[in-house]
């Protein structure tokens, strides 16, 4: 280097002209006001300056989607960022099976680093659905909530504030759902919600044969088990818990293993020794068939219905019931004269008579034996039939509360409590059923304690207003999720029904569309919470932070503090506390109750807290079998009801009857809308997404593309290829898509995976193939559950 | 150490691709350069009588990386010698420096290990995660694999644990490479 | 204070004319077009004053002959579209997604560049608790060059020049000239109003000149 | 089908390779012009053949996905037909410009070089063919790889090398240009024969998979039937025009005609060639 370069600069070749000429061009200093053209760098804190390679931290942490795997994740950081991840490696024990990561587990690293993430709140500036938004910072987004909900609180009352069912990145012990709600109860109530879009039906259907929804037992369970069905139920890819690997320990012991299923599913190829194909919404009636053999070839458990049952024949009726209401009058169908044999049943569910025979019989004498029921079928129009029908043919088998068998029904246990941060109280006190929240807004004031209103006061008949404000946090159910999407739409961009929507969400989903104000939200490595998985849950993983937020992304905790502060009530909020602190607070709380529950210290250490099987093997309802005296069901008549008193007061005998009967659905295959739309249409829990997470993965796009599912016989007819593009159409929707020819599906019926991301083109055909295009908002009479198995369809080349 | 091979149980394979996706993420691979793959095999029809369905589907799946095999014709095939079977544990491995991107090995493999990165003009592979291995870790896709139907090991070991049945259904003939791999077929795939 | 015997006058015009040019470049950049930014460029920047080596395709003159409301909401549009989101951005403006693996952040140009600011004695304001942005996002790249002039101008001694000077060349040679040409070229494929295109043309141009003339200079 | 590089490579050496031997046929006739005359006829052929053979060159280095390391190729001759048939096309392709250059200097055509870039192009074809023969793509180990590689030599070389001759001899020796024609059409004929073997063959033969991901040849080619019927008819075109030309030289057409003939067998071949590699797909 020459001393002084200057003096050099004349003889280098950009010649002196060029320069003066330059620089004029930007005279003055282009220092704008608001805008920092510096200050983003600072003078290095600490005078290290070449920062030492800082060895590599390995953090246990868990993701806290609505997914029911719960998989240990390790995260290897260096310095400050997530380079690789694994999975759990500790010993792989029959009591402590190792949680490994499934598919989606394997691709966080582009979920957390994607370039696609929300990364500044925006605020909408098109129209509502059009997804024009603009940068707003955290102070403007906080004070325009906050106007806006007091705005709506004054003029509408506080029964017009809802924050929707979400099962995205959704939290747990601190979950968004729950916190907004205890925000609007510090704040004069909301419109809660009950039911969920999983288990709506099972939920409410399962107490009216048991009294509660916890008829769950310990999976050691099934190696004892002779012969295991697995009705509607696809562990393998719906992930409850480690279900699969305990299902195959049992297939290892020679246990037999039937699943019914429209679909050869995954878990069928694996873990079956038989599939039965079975059309759609007929689950009910393949049920009486079994049911009929079981008891006109008295396979039936005599003692154990006497004992344990009531409503199985007519001498076991409750009074005040007219005659030929009881389960075997109905099977022998001698008050409608048609008795639900076998053959009567092959005509609906197209399963042969001879397999339902066969079953019926290996079901009833190969003691003790699980029928396990999935949650698909009850997710149709007369769901709860299914249900009940799976617990009745449990109780009349004796497989209730015997190691080995399976109370079937809701199946919900779990042998690890959290407690969450509690909700507060709601002094409005309502709540809608959550599939019904867009009646709420078109006809609000209308429904009913009959639209399944809870919590309705003497003098309050109806809702006292439709809802206004909606905030859907964590979840695409605003339009993804739920039906009739095309209905839906037109709903939420109509800005005089709903007044304010706001979402917080990690990507651009269909949903965040159509928000007002649109938050980043930080993922589960950027907050504090504690995972566990569905029934069966054995385990709860700190779900540790490992990173800071990305962007100017905030945990729903931490952006709802600023708005509690500025609605005056963040002092009641948050007691104090910020997201750790609460996590450590349910720790000490659920040690309470679990006395080996980890203490924070040792969760950090460990990351994980498992309850071994070994001495905790739990069997349903065992107490009550072995000892009826003083173990009675929590039924009005203290038995299993496969005759319920309640249900017959309900007297709309016609939808919801007493006893599980099979009802011909609409939209089934024996409604007259078969000329138009021919083919049966079932969504399903596929591999790569949880509902709708990681649809925009390209790692899991190329492991599981979004194809429809198509029998090569229905194809054949309409002179369709594998791999064509299709249009799958009905009176409520187009989706277009490529098909998957497969013989994997039975003929007459198509499924396409659910939860792929809503991509309407202008004339609203969605081009991705999102199921909910095609489903219906017609409720299921009991429960008011999402029926979205439940559709008729066409399909034609495009 | 002895030659080194997999092993995997067939039948319990329920095609959910947790090892593949769990390759990837360990190797930093593109979309379409998969180490590992899982092949669906499905074949069998229906029978209808007035309205029952009859069915005999018979579904399975195989997991399939590469097998290092005992006279793997990728090596035999490859014009540079770029295609090379360690000594100490058998495992075969593409060199880089020498590796001219004809991609003659893909014609060749009966299993379709080679896959071509077009970002590098270079076949890429299996390397068995010998880097893993030698930390005293499992293979990325052993430790995946949810239904543990993935196991490794020396190949003799595996085959008096397991037998030694490498030809199933859908997968190419064993003679023609020799593949060190073991298989328990799934009662579909005998 | 500048040392009179280390730089001529018109040397330390030349530096910083640089130096507003890596501003205006931020503030085309870091901010939606506003009133205020409208009327500052347009007064203050003479694109015929350019050499030709810097060139924006005169898509800025005949963005501001565009009527003043329209062409200023078509930029604004276009600056949330292109970089900011919530849509996936056709053009995200960090090295890592261009040069990295997998079109994802936080991959190892961070790094690089994270350790070439603290070789300055620079590092990212830290917000608490905020992760904030990615040490390699285009406006901090920018900013450092920027910061590198003002050492030039205030250096004590010809070495610290000379340090400075290599910085710069540190930055250009190994980062930005290595990922602006793609992102110019994207943001020239997507944008659709003038604006962004001119400013494409002229980032991707007057870094290319810039990496010249710092060459020339060392 | 994505192996545009590999079907320009393999007909054009093939091209090359056939036009060699039929110049080596036509040289003794060719010798009884005095050798300057004869140079002169001979030496578009000979230009061309060296051309094609660095067409060849150039596209099979499009098809390498890292050309710099393509001196490797030839390292492990041992037990690699790809490796072998590299090493021996590099000495076609010497031998070819070799022998273009010589007759350019010497303003002679060396007869024995002729020879040599014959018997080494012959042998050429036979790595060529190697190479598929020994992979486990369904459809491809079997004679027709052979046939139709040969038959591809043996129709396009006759016809490239009268189409370039016959222009200059036409003037100078009307019955030489006709034997010409009349032999470079019995030997395409011949040509058409060997392939239509090959696939007779390969019809009766059962394909089996040898690969996991393999598809049945039979399928693989099912959307093809008609490009193969089209690719046949073409042929039948090409060789019916050079047989009317080698009897109705006389009648005025002008043997451009030839090279219309020329330019459809190659896309007939081309079409062939195409559907060959869809196998590999």
């Amino acid at each position: 280097m020459s001393n002084g370069f200057f003096n050099e600069l004349n003889e280098k070749k950009i010649s002196r002209r060029k320069f003066i000429k330059w620089s004029g061009a930007v005279s003055a200093p282009v220092v704008l006001g608001g805008i920092a053209t510096t200050g983003n760098m600072v003078k290095k804190a600490g005078a290290e300056l070449a920062a030492k390679k800082a060895d590599e931290l390995v953090l246990t942490t868990c993701s806290t989607v609505n997914c029911g795997g719960r998989c240990l994740i390790k995260a290897h950081i260096n310095n400050g960022v997530v380079t690789r991840l694994t999975t759990d490696t500790k010993a792989d024990t029959f009591e402590l099976p190792q949680l490994r990561a499934c598919i989606r587990g394997r691709g966080y690293r582009q979920f957390v680093y994607n370039p696609d993430r929300l990364k500044y709140p925006m605020k909408r500036v098109g129209k509502r659905g059009e997804g024009k938004f603009e940068r707003i910072s955290w102070e403007e987004a906080i004070d325009y909530i906050a106007k806006e909900l007091t705005r709506i609180t004054e003029k509408y009352g506080p029964a017009s504030r809802y924050s929707n069912y979400a099962s995205g990145h959704s939290g747990s012990i601190i979950g968004a759902g729950n916190m907004i709600q205890r925000l609007f109860g510090l704040t004069g109530g909301y419109l809660g919600f009950h039911n969920s879009y999983s288990s709506a039906q099972t939920t409410n259907a399962t107490p009216f044969t048991y009294g509660t929804t916890q008829t769950g037992s310990t999976l050691d369970n099934l190696s004892h088990s002779k012969m295991i069905i697995l009705w509607g139920h696809n562990p393998v890819e719906t992930r409850f818990g480690v279900t699969d690997f305990y299902v195959r320990k049992a297939k290892e012991n020679g246990v037999k293993i039937v699943v019914i299923d429209p679909r050869q599913s995954d878990t069928a190829v694996a873990l079956a020794d038989e599939w039965i194909p079975i059309a759609p919404t007929t689950d009910a009636a393949m049920m009486d068939a079994m049911t009929h053999v079981i008891i006109t070839e008295n396979l039936y458990d005599k003692s154990f219905v006497d004992q344990y049952c009531v409503g199985f024949d007519e001498n076991h009726m409750p009074d005040g019931v007219p005659e030929g209401e009881s389960l075997k009058s109905y099977i022998l169908g001698e008050k409608d004269g048609v008795p639900k044999t076998p053959e009567w049943a092959e005509k609906i569910t197209r399963v042969p008579a001879s397999t339902i025979r066969r079953l019926a019989r290996e079901y009833a004498t190969n003691k003790p034996s699980a029928l396990m029921q999935g949650w698909g079928p009850q997710r149709q129009a007369y769901g709860e039939q299914f249900v009940r029908g799976g617990t009745v043919l449990a109780a009349i088998t004796g497989n209730v509360g015997v190691k080995g068998g399976w109370a079937s029904g809701a199946g919900y246990i779990s042998l690890v409590k959290t407690t969450a941060v509690p909700k507060g109280d709601n002094p409005v006190g309502l709540t809608i059923p959550c599939f019904l929240w867009t009646d709420a807004i078109v006809r609000g004031t209308e429904m009913d304690a009959k639209d399944g209103v809870k919590g309705l006061a003497e003098e309050q008949d109806t809702l006292p207003v439709n809802m206004k404000a909606m905030f859907n946090l964590a979840g695409n159910t605003l339009i993804n999720q739920h039906s009739d999407c095309n209905k839906t739409a037109e709903i939420l961009s109509d800005e005089s029904l709903l007044e304010l929507i706001v979402v917080s969400e990690i990507f651009m989903t269909p949903s965040a569309k159509f928000a007002d104000i649109l938050l980043p939200s930080n993922t589960f490595m950027e907050r504090w919470d504690v995972g566990t998985t569905w029934a069966p849950s054995q385990q709860a993983i700190l779900s540790q932070k490992c990173i800071e937020n990305m962007y100017e992304s905030k945990s729903d905790y931490e952006w709802m503090t600023m708005l509690a502060k500025k609605l005056g009530v963040e002092q009641k909020f948050t007691e104090g506390r910020d997201e750790l602190a609460w996590i450590k607070w349910s720790i000490e709380e659920s040690r309470k109750t679990d006395p080996n529950f980890p203490t924070f210290e040792e969760f950090k250490k460990e990351g994980i807290y498992q309850v071994s099987l070994e001495g905790n093997s739990v069997v349903a309802f065992e107490q009550q079998i072995k000892d009826p005296k003083n173990n009675k069901f929590e039924t009005p008549s203290g038995k299993i009801e496969i005759f319920s008193k309640a249900l017959w007061d309900m007297n709309d005998h016609e939808e919801i009857p007493a006893i599980p009967k099979y009802i011909s659905s609409w939209e089934g295959p024996e409604d007259p809308l078969t000329e138009k739309y021919p083919l049966q249409l079932i969504g399903w829990h596929y591999k790569r997404r949880c509902h709708s997470t990681f649809d925009n993965n390209k790692w899991l796009e190329e492991a599981g593309p979004q194809v429809m599912w198509m029998n090569e016989r229905d194809a054949a007819t309409r002179n369709i290829k594998d791999g064509d593009r299709v249009k799958i159409f009905n009176d409520r929707g187009e989706v277009h898509m490529p098909v998957k020819m497969t013989n994997r599906v039975i003929p007459g019926t198509i499924a396409i995976p659910q939860g792929a991301w809503w991509s309407p083109d202008k004339d609203g055909v969605d081009q991705r193939g999102n199921v909910n295009t095609l489903t219906s908002q017609r409720p299921s009479p009991l429960a008011k559950g999402n029926p979205q198995h439940t559709n008729l369809v066409e399909v034609a080349r495009v | 150490m002895a030659q080194l091979g997999f092993y995997i149980n067939n039948d319990y394979c329920t095609g959910c691709k947790a090892c593949v996706v769990a390759c990837k993420d360990k190797n930093d691979n593109e979309v379409g350069v998969n180490f590992r793959r899982v092949y669906e095999h499905s074949e069998g029809d229906y029978v209808e009588r007035d309205h029952a369905v009859i069915q005999n589907i018979q579904t399975f799946f195989t997991s399939i990386s590469c097998n290092h095999c005992e006279n793997p014709k990728c090596v035999e095939g490859c014009p540079t010698g770029a295609m090379y079977k360690r000594e100490e544990d058998g495992v075969v491995l593409v060199d880089h420096d020498k590796c001219v991107g004809c991609k003659y090995c893909v014609w060749n493999c009966p299993y379709g290990a080679p896959q071509y990165n077009e970002v590098l003009g270079k076949m890429t592979k299996c390397d068995f995660c010998i880097d893993l291995i030698s930390a005293g870790e499992n293979p990325a896709c052993v430790g995946s694999c949810p239904m543990r139907a993935i196991e490794y090991g020396p190949i003799e070991e595996l085959r008096a644990k397991y037998g030694n049945v490498s030809d199933i259904k859908g997968l190419p003939n064993s003679s023609i490479t020799k593949p060190n791999l073991v298989i328990t077929a799934h009662r579909n795939a005998k | 204070m500048i040392q009179a015997g280390l730089m001529g006058a018109d040397k330390i015009e030349w530096m910083n004319a640089r130096k507003y040019m890596y501003q205006l470049l931020i503030v085309m950049f870091s901010t939606p077009m506003s009133q205020e930014s409208y009327s500052l460029i347009k007064d203050n920047v003479q694109t015929n004053g350019f050499p030709e080596e810097i060139s924006d395709g005169d898509f800025l003159k005949s963005f501001f002959q565009e009527e003043e409301s329209f062409a200023i909401q078509k930029a604004r549009e276009d600056y949330f579209r292109l970089f900011v989101g919530p849509d996936s951005l056709p053009c995200p403006p960090w090295e890592s997604v261009y040069r990295g693996k997998d079109r994802a952040l936080f991959d190892y140009p961070t790094f690089e560049v994270r350790d070439l600011y603290s070789s300055f004695g620079l590092e990212m304001k830290k917000q608490e608790g905020q992760h904030d942005e990615a040490d390699d996002h285009l406006i901090y790249e920018l900013e450092f060059m920027s910061i590198l002039i003002d050492k030039v101008l205030d250096a004590d001694s010809p070495a610290e020049q000379t340090a400075a000077l290599l910085g710069q060349k540190k930055m250009l040679d190994e980062h930005l000239k290595k990922w602006i040409p793609d992102l110019a070229q994207d943001i020239l494929t997507n944008a659709s109003s003038l604006y962004f295109q001119g400013s494409a043309n002229i980032l991707n141009s007057f870094i290319q000149f810039d990496s010249e003339l710092v060459n020339e200079l060392l | 089908m994505h192996e545009w590089s590999l079907l320009i490579f393999t007909l054009c050496m093939q091209a090359a390779i056939g036009g060699t031997v039929m110049l080596l046929i036509f040289y003794k006739k060719l010798s009884k012009l005095d050798p300057e005359q004869q140079f002169h006829v001979m030496k578009l052929p000979l230009v061309v053949i060296a051309g094609l053979s660095l067409i060849g060159l150039a596209a099979s280095f499009t098809h390498l996905g890292s050309p710099e390391n393509a001196l490797n190729t030839i390292r492990h001759l041992g037990s690699s037909w790809m490796s072998r048939e590299i090493l021996v096309t590099g000495m076609f392709i010497a031998v070819a410009c070799g022998a273009a250059g010589l007759a350019f200097i010497q303003k002679k055509v060396n007869v024995w070089l002729l020879a040599a870039g014959a018997v080494i192009g012959l042998f050429d074809i036979y790595c060529m063919g190697a190479i598929y023969y020994n992979t486990l793509v369904s459809g491809w180990n079997s004679i027709n790889t052979y046939t139709s590689f040969y038959g591809t030599a043996f129709v396009l070389g006759p016809i490239l090398i009268v189409s370039l001759l016959v222009p200059f001899l036409k003037a100078k020796n009307e019955e030489l240009a006709q034997a010409f024609v009349k032999n470079a059409f019995y030997i395409a004929l011949g040509g058409i024969a060997i392939q239509l073997i090959g696939v007779a063959i390969f019809g009766i033969t059962a394909p089996e998979v040898n690969q996991i991901a393999g598809v049945n040849v039979m399928d693989a080619l099912e959307g093809y039937q008609t490009t193969v019927a089209i690719r046949w008819m073409i042929e039948i075109i090409g060789i019916f025009f050079i047989g009317y030309l080698s009897i109705a030289m006389n009648k005025k057409i002008p043997i451009y005609f030839a090279y219309g003939a020329l330019a459809v067998l190659i896309f007939a071949e081309g079409m062939s060639r195409y559907v060959f590699y869809v196998m590999g797909a």
